[in-house]
């Protein structure tokens, strides 16, 4: 069928009806033959233009998760049943966001989303709007959001690109979240080579609000009106329908469409602020925010997941260009748009609602007793279909995974045969190397770029071990969250890898005193379609599951992001995992600094021999092999609980984890945090080296005013953690006896200098 | 009666809560007001606070939209009557816009945001806003913006300095190329001062790096009770 | 229809740190040559109508009150003809900002 | 010493947040008949020597790839002549970025 015949003419659900044999350009969307055929099995006829754009952006792997579907199962399958993380579970996997109870009648809303790709081609526009679509995420909950956290991975950081992508998506992530009023509590800023042509922008947000204001997208409600309220939808993101609208409907018009967004802060600031005041005012009855497949994932999944069916005049969808095909109009991914499903007596008050606050909002269709979502242009059916099998019915892929061939060669490449510092000196040498480093060096560069102050609220921010946010003013209730995820244990281990997330960045949380509740997760891997990586992902999934099993924290939602790489070569396996915690008195609250003089510093669990994956090993040696850090999460979560004890009984004056880099890191960074040195003793019977550089898991060190020092160690004796005494908080420098001695002034120059050096 | 201090919020506007939370702290009574308020009398407000945050985006100039709503014709009619206002942040942005106070703030000079605990010097403790502090005293309180470095020509700068109204500036170091290392200024009356840091995050010790902002609204406060 | 363009720069004696971190960066890029750069607005307006005199002036107006904080920028309001090429029609400064329409 | 121009706008079919704010404040300021606002940038380069085919060919390239983002902005060159009027000396768009120096 040649494209001319049907230029200018629109492909109705009659016309396509009558014209069986079109040939559609199913593949140049991105479909499979099979995945095509399934269509047209569903619809009983060839499916429109329309159809056609919706069915392929709902089945990308994108919003399908085909690829990953089966994995994340487990998440729920194996979710704890019993304690306070599975009670606390409000709305679980599979809404917008996971919702949790904290208490005192609030729950709380948090996930994790990832914008690798746009953030390469654009990182200013790509890292900003990343912060948008999680924000509004939040917003379709109900939510308050209350603050953002930005979990970043780039290439090698003296890179040349380097140059250019980390400082505009620092900008972006600043731009849109300081513009939007919400705290940047936290994050992560990793570099490695493995990320040069595919940096990670995951981008986190939390969000409050009372239980009886939670929401869920659907439209129920016969008659009700469904209305489009924020942006002007433009020709953004949809590559994929101006091939459909260019080359077969339409040829003679341009195709020259963005394939990059530009993220609108002030006007997201204005659907905050209206959606919130629209809630409040009781005028809602489903919402849900406009992100990747645009109207055509809003209508179906609001149809799909209400009683009833939907009719959509898309003449009344308000637009910036007009020249927008309606398949474009289906496709595009305009920014900051919602949602609503409102009942009609209350149309005006919400359209009132968004004129206060200077928002567009049209009403562009209603809910109907059919089971079909039918959209009209110029007055002509468009699209018929039944809104589940866009949404939710999606194809399910099993794709084949395989151990790579080459994952028992990088264990058995162990660092053990690494030349190690011999003695004082190089100890010394080793550490300023490892604290300059720059994953190990002060982000404060970046962090600096990022309002953390705005609502008032903030009681923890980076660099603490977790951002801690007050909820309540009255009864100090607050949460704390944290986000980690290790690629290079990852890399060497992918079942322990993702464990080793959970468990790092749930004692992260438990560090500044809260208790960890739930869980939400970013998995960035590379292609589906490559068994090896796919092995990465299903091995990871496994073991997130399993550990979060363990230690009864749910995975409340999350976000996939494959085909992570640069031609055949893959990222590390990156899952980052974010965990909520909660605290009821935030004003207990454990810091990091070392703030007084003559507090013992504690370090508590058990030090082995562990430099697989560590920080160490790749400052020294460039190296990558061996086996990641042994997980034992009842250690982990016995540490926890003498880390919230010692929080709620005021008996640790300052706590931090002791993680990538290990205890020197972490002594090095509680130092300079306080402006306070320390005395250290090497503990008999460890070799200094593997004291201060190992990556054992399950450790924290604490500072504990004297008075306080029984009662600790009462405590640690008592329920079998061990606790070892390694020094005083004292002077003004950092000194490990028999060792070296550092000046505070040399740690901080070495520390603090590495990050403005390669980007200011 | 209790003392009413209204916070005027803008489309845009962030640190409003903020503001009206410091208000309720130093002990008056915070007043929400809506930007298309027109006339401010009906309020019955004694003080104005105009927040940080990016008003409009921030788009064109700061402040440069907001300067024309409904509510800023009545602002300045009554801070020409003597009525305190401060301005934060993005309220002396405005405050500048309407040229209630002169000069302008421009692109920070390294042209990134910036987000830390900054040291100032109350250098005039004589305004409706500064009177709780003293002379010469060193405050901290948090400081975050994009387009902070304030500008005028020098005329008008010897100006501000000669006549005492230079209210506050920096210590530690410019942090965004000020011209005499400038924090915020007074008009000639007092009453009307503006500064780019923000004393409204420095109000509790849980969240703030100290408490010294509290100062400026148990200023404004004894200043109100004593009139 | 027509275009106005509205362009608003620093004035010369204000920091242009925009403008000077562009000039910072031309040697690196083995740039050569360009002794000064600044940095400043381009406002395109579609203005319906007839652009004659008395819109120009109403758009003189508009960027002396809203397009430009005189206090430290200047404009100038250019009319575009097909060609591309734009002549002015009028600039403003602090001094200069009356009567300038050409 | 010439001066040569380099205008930056947003491609026509990306999102121009801070012109639809101008345009969006113009009515509540009382001005009327002004379709469509853009807000780009506006660099002024002082070339040191001759503005020739040369130069100009190098000040396009610094266009492109430095004061313009191609992939969201298009940019056009001119050269201001003794009067204030600029003559388009060239333009970019990612479709035609290459040999448009006139
Ligand atoms: N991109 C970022 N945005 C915000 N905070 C960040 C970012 N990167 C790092 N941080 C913060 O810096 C601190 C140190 O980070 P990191 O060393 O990764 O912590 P940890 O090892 O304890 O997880 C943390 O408070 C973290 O939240
Ligand atoms: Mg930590």
């Amino acid at each position: 069928m040649s494209p001319q015949s049907h230029s200018h003419s629109l492909d109705t659900v009659k016309h396509a009806e009558q014209t069986p044999e079109t040939d559609l350009p199913w593949k140049e969307l991105g479909l499979k033959e099979d995945e095509y055929a399934r269509i047209r099995d569903i619809l009983g006829r060839r499916p429109t233009g329309a159809e056609l754009a919706m069915y392929s952006v709902m089945w990308s792997e994108h919003c399908s998760y085909k690829s990953s579907k089966v994995h994340l199962r487990q998440f729920g399958e194996k979710a704890p049943t019993e304690g306070p993380g599975a009670e606390a579970m409000l709305v679980g996997i599979g809404e917008q966001a996971g919702v949790v109870d904290v208490g005192q009648g609030y729950a709380v809303t948090f996930k994790v989303e990832s914008h690798n790709h746009p953030s390469y081609v654009e990182p200013y526009q790509g890292a900003a709007t990343g912060i948008g679509g999680i924000v509004r995420d939040i917003i379709a909950m109900g939510a308050r959001p209350v603050a953002v956290m930005d979990p970043l991975r780039f290439g090698a950081a003296d890179h040349p690109d380097t140059k250019r992508v980390l400082p505009g998506v620092v900008a972006g992530i600043g731009g849109y979240g300081n513009c939007l009023g919400l705290p940047n509590i936290g994050g992560e800023v990793v570099f490695d080579a493995c990320y040069q042509g595919n940096p990670l922008v995951n981008a986190l947000c939390v969000g409050v609000m009372k239980h009886e204001d939670i929401h869920l997208a659907k439209a129920a409600g016969t008659g009700n009106k469904v209305i489009l309220y924020g942006a002007r939808t433009g020709g953004d993101g949809i590559g994929g329908a101006s091939i459909l609208a260019s080359e077969t409907f339409d040829d003679e018009k341009p195709s020259k469409r963005p394939a990059v967004q530009v993220g609108d802060p002030f006007q997201e600031k204005l659907l905050i602020e209206c959606t919130l005041e629209a809630f409040h005012a009781d005028l809602v009855v489903g919402i849900q925010d406009l992100g990747a497949a645009g109207l055509s994932c809003a209508t179906s999944e609001l149809a799909s997941n209400g009683s009833g069916g939907m009719r959509v005049e898309l003449d009344d969808v308000p637009l910036r260009d007009s020249s927008l095909s309606p398949e474009e109009i289906l496709m595009s991914e305009s920014q900051e748009r919602m949602c609503a499903v409102v009942e009609p007596d209350k149309v005006d008050r919400f359209l009132q609602i968004c004129e206060k606050w200077e928002v567009t909002a049209t009403v562009v269709g209603e809910v109907t007793d059919g089971d079909r979502l039918e959209i009209f242009w110029h007055g002509e059916k468009i699209v018929d279909v039944d809104p589940r099998t866009v949404a939710h019915e999606g194809p399910v892929y099993e794709r084949p995974y395989a151990r790579p061939d080459w994952q028992d060669e990088l264990q058995a490449d162990d660092p053990a045969q690494l030349p190690r510092p011999a003695n004082g000196e190089e100890l010394r040498a080793a550490t300023l190397a490892l604290v300059a480093s720059p994953n190990q060096a002060a982000k404060s560069w970046i962090t600096d770029q990022y309002d953390r102050y705005v609502l008032g609220d903030t009681v923890l921010a980076q660099p603490e071990d977790s951002g801690m946010i007050r909820i309540d003013p009255e009864t100090g209730l607050g949460v704390a969250v944290s986000t980690d995820g290790n690629g290079r244990y990852a890399k060497l281990d992918p079942y322990e890898g993702a464990r080793l997330a959970l468990a790092e960045s749930y004692r992260n949380v438990a560090a500044t005193g809260a208790r960890p509740l739930a869980v939400t997760d970013c998995l960035n891997f590379g292609s589906p379609e490559d068994p090896a990586a796919m092995w990465q992902f299903a091995e990871a999934c496994r073991g997130l599951a399993d550990a979060c099993k363990e230690l009864g924290t749910p995975v409340t939602g999350g976000n996939v992001s494959l085909y992570n790489q640069t031609g055949e070569a893959a990222i590390h396996p990156t899952p980052v995992v974010g965990v909520l915690g909660v605290i009821d008195d935030v004003a207990r609250r454990t810091p990091m600094a070392f703030r007084d003089e003559g507090h013992l510093i504690y370090l508590l669990g058990d030090t082995r021999e562990e430099f697989g994956g560590s920080a160490w090993s790749q400052v020294a040696h460039g190296h990558l092999g061996g086996r990641p850090p042994r997980v034992d999460l009842e250690r982990e979560r016995l540490l926890a609980e003498i880390l919230i004890a010692a929080s709620r009984d005021g008996m640790a004056d300052a706590a931090h984890d002791v993680s990538d880099g290990g205890v020197v890191q972490a002594l090095a960074e509680s130092c300079l945090k306080g402006g306070k040195g320390a005395r250290i003793v090497v503990p008999d019977g460890l070799d200094p080296f593997v004291f201060l550089f190992s990556e054992s898991q399950g450790r924290a060190l604490v500072a504990i005013p004297r008075s306080e020092e029984v009662r600790f160690t009462d405590m640690c004796a008592a329920r079998g953690m061990p606790a070892a005494r390694i020094g005083v908080v004292d002077g003004d420098a950092l000194e490990v006896q028999g060792q070296f001695s550092l000046p505070l002034e040399e740690l901080r120059r070495h520390h603090e200098a590495t990050i403005p050096e390669l980007f200011g | 009666m209790t003392t009413r201090i209204g916070v005027v919020t803008f489309p845009g506007s962030l640190d409003d809560s903020d503001a009206r939370r410091a208000i309720r702290i130093a002990g008056a009574e915070p007043v929400a007001l809506w930007h298309r308020e027109k006339d401010l009398r009906k309020q019955q407000v004694d003080a104005v606070v105009l927040p940080g945050g990016f008003s409009y985006g921030d788009y064109l100039r700061c402040g440069a939209i907001a300067r024309f709503s409904p509510i800023m014709e009545s602002v300045v009619e009554q801070a020409k009557g003597g009525m305190p206002v401060l301005g934060i942040c993005n309220g002396f942005q405005i405050l500048c816009e309407t040229h209630l106070l002169p000069g302008a703030l421009t692109r920070n000079d390294h042209l990134h945001f910036l987000c830390r605990d900054q040291r100032l010097r109350v250098e005039n403790d004589t305004t409706a806003w500064t009177s709780d502090y003293e002379r010469g005293q060193e405050i901290v309180v948090p400081l975050k913006n994009g387009e902070g470095g304030y500008v005028a020509d020098e005329r008008t700068l010897d100006e501000l300095e000669g006549e005492g109204r230079v209210a506050f500036r920096y210590l530690g170091g410019n942090p965004n190329g000020s011209r005499r290392d400038i924090a915020g200024i007074t008009n000639e009356a007092g009453n009307v001062v503006g500064l780019m840091p923000h004393p409204e995050h420095a109000v509790e010790a849980l969240t703030g790096p100290t408490t010294d902002g509290l100062g400026f609204f148990t200023s404004a406060l004894k200043k109100l009770v004593a009139s | 229809m027509a275009r106005v363009v509205v362009d608003v720069m620093l004035k010369p004696e204000i920091l242009d740190p925009q403008g000077q971190a562009v000039q910072r960066a031309l040697p690196r890029l083995g740039f050569e040559g360009i002794s000064d750069v600044r940095q400043g607005k381009r406002f395109e307006l579609e203005v319906e109508g007839p652009v004659d005199r008395d819109a120009l002036a109403r758009i003189h107006e508009l960027a002396e009150t809203f397009l430009a904080n005189t206090v430290i920028e200047d404009f100038t309001v250019r009319v575009e003809d097909a060609d591309g090429n734009e002549r002015p029609a009028g600039t403003g400064t602090a001094a200069a900002s009356e009567g300038a329409v050409a």
